[in-house]
């Protein structure tokens, strides 16, 4: 079964269950749960295809999902732009931030590449945090709803739709990606840079390209977010937020994108079964998480293919 | 990969998802509640959670209101906005509860707002800002005082004591940028100019840096901190270790024993409005607030071996204007309930006497604060 | 006509002279071999030819054109290709999509062209799979065609990086040891293909301890010593010559008397 | 003017030198294990809680020191046993992951027992503050420059001059060489968690007078320590302790001089720029790629 024809499979699963999904939930909270869901899955197939297949790490992405989310609600409802263009400024602006940033962080390697993104993220916090002018500070802003070509955006079962279908694309695009010749250059990269620069790769270009790419991803998303949930306050572009991400990538399998989806549906049902813990869930939530890497180090849906193979084989 | 290694991981996680969902019953009065158990909120939410579920516990054994039993729904938001949102989410749709007392943090009441005023559900907020009520929103009420009504009473005694140029030194957190900002405003109304304004990090260690630049400021006669936790404490400590004699303000975030404990000896001489709550021994033996917060300080002694702070108070007085809501509007039908919360008068809780209306969702005015002071490691009541 | 020629090359680390006004030019569609003892500075020569290293003086030039420090991934764009001596090859790729990475710069790599899967890109991906198991063939490693790269043994992973240099449709290939860590058989295919890829026209520059394997495909040998060249010429020359054969087994040799003919053990 | 520089500098140099202790720590885990443990920040809010409990139950303030500092290494070498050992060979991201998660069970563990409010631990020696050209001076200022320099000097002696510090440092080049010497690497890697966890928690100790603690203070305090240690280039003893100074002294600094705002922003902006243009840190190894 060689990978092409499993992701078309994996695409046609995937669409089934969003479509079936409707049918099943109880009521709009369960939309709720499942619309965060799409949200993080998307972000994290954007970030896995940095650090899963290109192989570079950023403990800092939940700052351009912030950005994002933030260049909306300012543009949308402090200067009346139509929500749709504030998000592509956004998308733009974010864009723009990291190119700026990633030609000289992207020359670094390992834990320094780690320390520069994490040190880029908390420095997006602090500022959305401290010009409150724009941002309203500490205690957030409110954001308007989304117009998309004229059609208000309201209710959870609307808003289920235009999520499932940005996952459907992304995860579409993704597969795609991976198997054409840029998506090849990526795991070349990830795999020896050495030998990417022996058969012509501008190595450097490459990783700016993808790092950017998931940066617009995370940052698309941060707008829709902060759209549907009509509120935000700085802590999204936080510490806090960018690890999990990184965890839903790594959890789910780095280098699968399928991985990335079953890594978010994880992550983020979790809290809502810890919430019944009184005051152990920050310890149930460590504890899973190291139990998680230590018995499942290259995630679970690799794990489980392997399984599959070798149960098959 | 090792058949016991994948056992193991199926355990942890059967574990964390195969935990017992609450089980639905038609009867109780069910009481919703968002508040921050954990992260930098945490200690604000701590005490609230506590409160309810103790007098939650004593009402049902003194047999409920309006025959029914009270249950109390509660998440945690770990002092993230968004998740507070999402748990509102959850309470409002899956739990189906009666009325929301909910967001110790304003951002997290805020994140909340446009759920409860679609879903039309009465929610009582526990966070300071005076934008939770201004403008009014139908569906939101809160029981702390605001912000600005504690610059006011600080402005209030300053003018008093003549003092008009005064510096501000406020904590980048919400609640202080939200006082530093009503403070801002109201400068003006007492004719004070604000000199300096300088801010301090949340869980900031040092602000001796700060501090320097304000004493260097010319004609400086006082300083307003605005802020909570142990900041306030760290400034207090680092002005007496800097031997500043600048009279010395706090925000009645810091209006708790533990502040003493941290300031120490620092804390001589400094003055901040407080709820009744703090001085309650102390307060006129005819004072209608008396007998309330005596009993509440006792029962949160006997229950948790610990002083109850004000954070406490206000989620003991959203409870029980909750419930006297629902007394009044004899049932939990939430246009009704919103309605008898709207009209309630001459309601006396720990935070205060609450006259709500149509255009006041707080319904407290400056006499629910005491001007206190810091007296040889004791508060002391001023007049 | 020479297809590439090196002119007074130095390279110095720190106080180390590794690569010491070094001169040698290859002809084109030879199978010019480059051999001396371990480090004589082959691997740096190769290294600097490709980029790898910034010579501190001298020039190369390939097809009349000065590639001299011209960054690595800028020279399989002028038909330059090359293997490594530690094995380079990306063990998270199938075999087929390591090949396939080497027609990188014929392909459209854009990422949104990848994202949106545009309607040429599919054919033209179908087109270089193609071209990919033919390259596994000549390679001699069809049979891994459906295998993971980390699926390989080591002799198949040194074959792969040959058929990956081939995808870039190179005019000049420079191998830094092929043979090392094959089985004879192994080596005797190597050495049949890069004999079969000279005919097509291919010039081959090849860095190799297997002695036998270079006497017999070589057109041209250069010894180095000490990042000097010591000797040029075919392969019966360098046989016989004197300064090479001291220069592997070693200047003491000479005092002593010269050892009995079966002196050698047989390999361990 | 003096006084306000002056008094920047004392605070700046207190602060800084307990992200020196902290950075020392991550060095001392990096050099043995590669590992960029972020549970350091915990152990300094170990060091400082487990103080205050047990000189709330009545223990001598210099046996709860002890005790505190004791408590912070165990918890290092629980860690060690129950999360780096068994992750073996994992590769960066998943060791950062294990190392947050159990940052996240040490910090549950002491918001449930200990609770979210906060303490403060009496000063080692009063409250009185020296004065020096007009700016003052905490006696536990003295305290924690004091000891900070006499902990780095015996790291400095311990790993230059004992054999087993020889070892640790042989394992960090190189883990492979040391075992095929015969060191054993494994109990390298405890000692190493045991060690940072000490300093970590020496700092935290050291602090708690003059900063308060509770159960969250390790955050911030271990994003800085990473700065500090990054600063001075991973896995450098004398690259943790002059970043970490530099790291307080510049933080002061900024308060004073910019934006008391952008305070806790600064440290960040500063390792960017030093990132971008030594890829290394300040004194970290230059590392040639070996084609």
């Amino acid at each position: 079964m060689n990978k092409f024809s499993s992701s078309t499979l994996g695409l046609l699963a995937l669409a089934a269950v969003l479509l079936c999904l409707p049918l099943v939930l109880p009521n709009t909270f369960y939309y709720d749960v499942a619309i965060r869901i799409a949200i993080n899955a998307v972000v994290a197939i954007g970030l896995n295809l940095l650090i899963g297949y290109t192989g570079q790490i950023s403990l800092g992405h939940a700052g351009f999902f912030g950005l994002g989310a933030y260049a909306s609600a300012v543009l949308s409802s402090r200067y009346g732009w139509p929500s749709a263009l504030a998000l592509l400024a956004a998308a733009g602006a974010t864009a723009l931030l990291a190119l700026l940033v990633a030609r000289p962080v992207l020359r670094l390697k390992g834990h320094y590449l780690a320390m520069a993104t994490l040190g880029l993220g908390i420095i997006i916090m602090i500022v959305l945090t401290n010009e409150a002018a724009f941002t309203g500070g500490p205690d957030g802003m409110a954001v308007p709803p989304l117009v998309l070509f004229g059609w208000e955006v309201s209710g959870e079962k609307s808003w289920y739709a235009v999520c499932a279908a940005v996952l459907l694309f992304i995860t579409w695009a993704a597969v795609n990606l991976i198997n054409a010749p840029g998506g090849r250059a990526l795991q070349a990269i990830h795999g020896s840079e050495i030998a990417a620069f022996a058969v012509g790769v501008d190595v450097t270009a490459m990783k700016i390209r993808v790092f950017v790419l998931s940066a617009v991803i995370a940052s698309v998303m941060g707008s829709l977010s902060a759209h549907y949930v009509g509120f935000i306050t700085p802590g999204i572009a936080g510490f806090q937020h960018s690890i999990e991400l990184v965890t839903m990538v790594v959890l789910g399998g780095m280098a699968s994108v399928f991985g990335s989806i079953v890594g978010a549906v994880l992550l983020t049902l979790l809290p809502q079964f810890l919430s019944t813990l009184e005051g152990w869930e920050t310890v149930a939530f460590g504890l899973v998480l190291m139990a998680s890497m230590i018995f499942l180090p290259k995630g679970v849906v690799p794990t489980l293919r392997a399984r599959l193979r070798r149960g098959a084989a | 990969m090792k058949k016991r290694t994948l056992i193991a991981l199926a355990a942890v996680w059967t574990a964390a998802l195969a935990l017992p969902v609450a089980a639905q019953n038609k009867d109780p009065i069910r009481i919703g509640a968002v508040l921050s158990t954990t992260g930098p909120a945490g200690y604000l939410g701590d005490p609230q959670l506590k409160t309810l579920q103790t007098y939650i516990a004593q009402l049902n054994q003194d047999g409920g209101v309006l025959g029914r039993k009270l249950e109390l729904v509660h998440y945690d938001d770990a002092s993230e906005a968004g998740k507070a949102n999402g748990f509102a989410k959850r309470l409002i749709d899956d739990d189906k509860v009666d009325f929301l007392i909910a967001g110790t943090t304003t951002g997290a009441t805020m994140a909340m707002a446009p759920l409860v005023e679609k879903a039309g559900i009465p929610l009582i907020s526990l966070s300071g800002a005076v934008v939770v009520v201004e403008p009014v929103k139908k569906w939101i009420f809160k029981t702390p005082h605001t912000d600005r009504m504690a610059a006011e009473k600080v402005f209030e005694d300053m003018k008093r004591r003549g003092f008009s140029k005064v510096g501000l030194l406020s904590e980048t957190s919400g609640f202080g940028q939200s006082g530093a900002k009503e403070t801002r405003l109201v400068a003006q109304k007492y004719g004070i100019t604000l000199v300096a304004d300088e801010t301090y990090g949340p869980k900031d260690t040092d602000t001796t840096a700060q501090l320097t630049k304000i004493r260097g400021v010319a004609g400086i006669q006082a300083l307003l901190v605005f802020g909570l936790g142990q900041g306030p404490a760290v400034v207090t400590k680092n002005a007496a270790q800097l031997g500043m004699k600048l009279p010395l303000y706090q925000s009645h975030g810091v209006a708790s024993n533990e502040f003493l404990k941290l300031a120490g000896p620092a804390a001589e001489g400094v003055r901040m409005p407080s709820p009744a709550l703090l001085v309650a021994n102390s307060l006129a033996a005819n004072d209608p607030q008396r007998p309330l917060v005596t009993s509440y300080a006792a029962t949160y002694w006997k229950q948790y071996k610990d002083e109850p702070s004000t954070f406490g108070g206000y989620a003991l007085d959203a409870l029980t204007l909750g419930l006297h809501a629902i007394k009044a509007a004899g049932g939990t039908n939430k246009e009704a309930v919103r309605n008898a919360l709207e009209k309630t008068r001459g309601f006396m809780g720990t935070t205060g006497q609450f006259n709500m209306s149509a255009t006041d969702h707080m319904g407290l005015d400056l006499s629910a604060f005491r001007m206190v002071e810091v007296k040889n490691g004791t508060w002391s009541l001023l007049n | 006509m020479n297809s590439l020629e090196v002119t007074a090359l130095n390279k110095v680390f720190g106080g180390l002279h590794a690569v010491r006004d070094m001169s040698f030019e290859v002809r084109k569609g030879a199978v010019h071999s480059l051999i001396g003892p371990n480090g004589a500075g082959k691997t740096t020569l190769i290294n600097l030819i490709t980029g790898m290293y910034i010579p501190t003086s001298g020039r190369v030039t390939f097809e009349s054109r000065d590639i001299t420090g011209l960054a690595p991934q800028k020279l399989p764009g002028h038909g330059m290709a090359r293997t490594f001596q530690n094995l380079q090859v990306c063990m998270n790729m199938s075999a087929v999509e390591n090949v396939m990475v080497g027609a990188h710069l014929r392909q459209n790599t854009g990422l949104l062209a990848g994202l949106l899967s545009l309607p040429g890109l599919r054919a033209a991906d179908r087109a270089c799979r193609a071209d990919a198991l033919d390259a596994m063939a000549l390679a001699g490693i069809s049979v891994y065609a459906g295998a993971h790269a980390s699926q390989m043994p080591y002799g198949a992973l040194k074959r792969l990086e040959i058929a990956r240099a081939l995808m870039t449709r190179p005019s000049m290939v420079l191998m830094d040891e092929p043979a090392a860590g094959l089985n004879p058989t192994e080596t005797a295919e190597v050495g049949e293909l890069i004999q079969r890829l000279a005919e097509q026209g291919l010039t081959v520059l090849l860095v190799e301890h297997d002695m036998p394997l270079v006497m017999r495909i070589s057109s041209t040998i250069t010894v180095l010593n000490y990042g000097k060249k010591l000797a040029e010429g075919t392969p019966e020359e360098m046989r016989s010559h004197p300064e090479v054969i001291a220069a592997y087994l070693g200047a003491e040799v000479e005092e002593h008397a010269p050892l009995p003919a079966q002196a050698g053990r047989a390999p361990a | 003017m003096l006084t306000g520089f002056l008094q920047f500098l004392f605070s700046g140099l207190t602060v800084g030198a307990t992200y020196a202790l902290a950075a020392l720590g991550f060095a001392i885990i990096y050099n043995s294990s590669r590992v960029i443990n972020f549970a350091q920040g915990e152990f300094i809010m170990l060091g400082g809680m487990s103080a205050v409990a047990l000189t709330g139950l009545g223990i001598p303030l210099p046996v709860s020191i002890v005790l505190a500092i004791a408590v912070a290494a165990a918890v290092g070498a629980l860690i060690e046993k129950f999360a780096i050992e068994p992750a073996g060979r994992a590769d960066v991201v998943p060791l950062i992951i294990i190392t947050i998660g159990a940052s996240l069970v040490v910090r549950g563990l002491v918001q449930v027992f200990l609770g979210k409010g906060t303490h403060a631990l009496g000063a080692f020696s009063g409250e009185k503050p020296f004065v020096i050209a007009g700016a003052t001076l905490l006696p536990q200022s003295l305290w924690v420059l004091g000891v900070a320099t006499v902990v780095v000097a015996a790291l400095g002696w311990f790993f230059g001059y004992t054999r087993y510090g020889k070892a640790m440092l042989a394992s960090s080049h190189n883990m492979l060489a040391a075992e095929l010497v015969g060191i054993n690497t494994r109990s390298v890697l405890l000692l190493s968690f045991v060690l940072s966890g000490a300093l970590g928690a020496m700092g935290g100790v050291l602090l708690a007078p003059i900063t308060y603690t509770s159960y969250d203070v390790g955050i911030m305090l271990g994003l800085k320590g990473f700065v500090a240690a990054t600063l001075g280039g991973l896995g450098s003893g004398m690259g943790a302790v002059v970043g970490g100074l530099l790291l307080g002294v510049l933080e002061a600094m900024t308060a004073g001089y910019i934006s008391s705002a952008y305070k806790d922003a600064m440290p960040f902006v500063l390792i960017l720029l030093v990132l971008f243009f030594m890829p290394n840190g300040l004194f970290g190894a230059k590392t040639t790629d070996r084609v």
